[in-house]
């Protein structure tokens, strides 16, 4: 198993009701299986996870990755800083 | 190019430009192009509205890799770009304050530094972790961006 | 337009970029170019050689009309830009200091305002009376610029 | 009689070895006479009239401009501020 660290930004956060959580998952799971598991935990976010950003350990990642032990994972819209 | 100046920093504090000015400019500097984006209290394009005050927020470390890249990008792009000072405020922020600082020196201004700023603010709004609430007279809405990052960037 | 913010001055004190970017930032303003000039202490480019410090002159009541010329033809071709500081210090002023500063504000910055601070900047070293007196390790220079102005300008 | 105010600014200051000078000329003087004039009176400016910017009561102005009463008029090389 892998425990990862998952933080949520802006409406991620607003609609998943909290700001992080830590979860255990199988090793060698995927950031697409990853989505699709906390769209099950998570209904709120089901709708956005189309379309959500993703970083693994701070770089921008994609659904194919693998997720390494001990991830930092992060979901959240395109940015709009400035 | 080890010895020019980077700052690159997510503050909740104001943004000095006389300070970030003074730390980017080396002895061999002429001249400093400097951006800064102000929290617009009434906006008149596309859809017109008034603001009270944006909420920032900030994946920081995240936000402080992604404006090194940023800054990286740059000095590709601009060899001749020395200092280079990123700054961008989160918290709650008023309508005329400096919420973003991008600043780029050089020797002299025909050498791209303007280009390099404009380069660094463009990529700023398309990386850098950080998300803006506006909140008006009609409630609160989250700001989104537009830009899908690529593998690599 | 008149109500849009539009400063100028030929001074002997430092210039401070925080409360130019104040005094010109409107409500509706969400992007600033700014552009400051600083003495080098060491110049690569051309002619090497280092510089001790400048010695600036300016002819003052002139220099002041023909920076609002330069505002007002800032203007004429960037009609979104609102506010526009102008800033010559004069004196004896070290390397890194900064010399002078344009900065114009617009409400966003995809409206021509980079291009408008550098037009500024172009302008006033083409029509703005004022002269610069390098002093060196090898003595002092008057630095002569290579504009000839054309009646009307 | 006109009585004019003429400045001299940077090297041209330095060359006619003062900053400022009233003088008295004809009704009419146009800026290529005064510049004659000029030359004569400074000869270590002569070299320098050839090349130097006028400016008539802050606006820059050219040889055959003929001189308003009271003008101030100033002579300097190009401009290098910045």
């Amino acid at each position: 198993m892998n425990k990862v660290k998952i933080l949520f930004f802006a409406t991620i956060k607003d609609r998943a009701g909290q700001k992080s959580l830590e979860l255990d998952i199988p090793s060698q799971t995927t950031v697409l299986a990853l989505k699709e598991k906390l769209g099950v935990e998570f209904p709120n976010l089901k709708d956005s996870l189309k379309s959500v950003l993703i970083s693994i350990n701070q770089e921008y990642s994609f659904d194919d990755a693998v997720i390494p032990q001990g991830a930092e994972i992060a979901l959240f819209p395109p940015v709009s800083g400035g | 190019m080890q010895h020019f100046p980077t700052i690159f920093s997510i503050t909740e504090s104001e943004i000095d430009l006389n300070d970030l000015l003074a730390k980017i400019t080396l002895p061999s500097a002429g001249a400093a192009a400097i951006f800064t984006g102000m929290v617009r209290g009434v906006t008149a394009r596309d859809n017109p509205h008034e603001t009270k005050y944006l909420e920032y927020e900030a994946y920081i470390p995240m936000a402080e890799a992604k404006m090194r890249q940023v800054a990286d990008e740059i000095r590709e792009r601009w060899s001749v770009v020395e200092g280079i000072a990123i700054v961008q405020r989160i918290g709650k922020l008023y309508p005329q304050t400096p919420t973003v600082l991008i600043a780029c020196t050089a020797a002299h201004r025909d050498t791209g530094v303007f280009e390099a700023a404009r380069y660094g603010i463009d990529r700023l709004k398309e990386i850098v972790p950080v998300w803006k609430k506006e909140v008006g007279p009609n409630g609160e809405e989250w700001i989104e961006g537009a830009h899908i990052p690529k593998a690599g960037e």
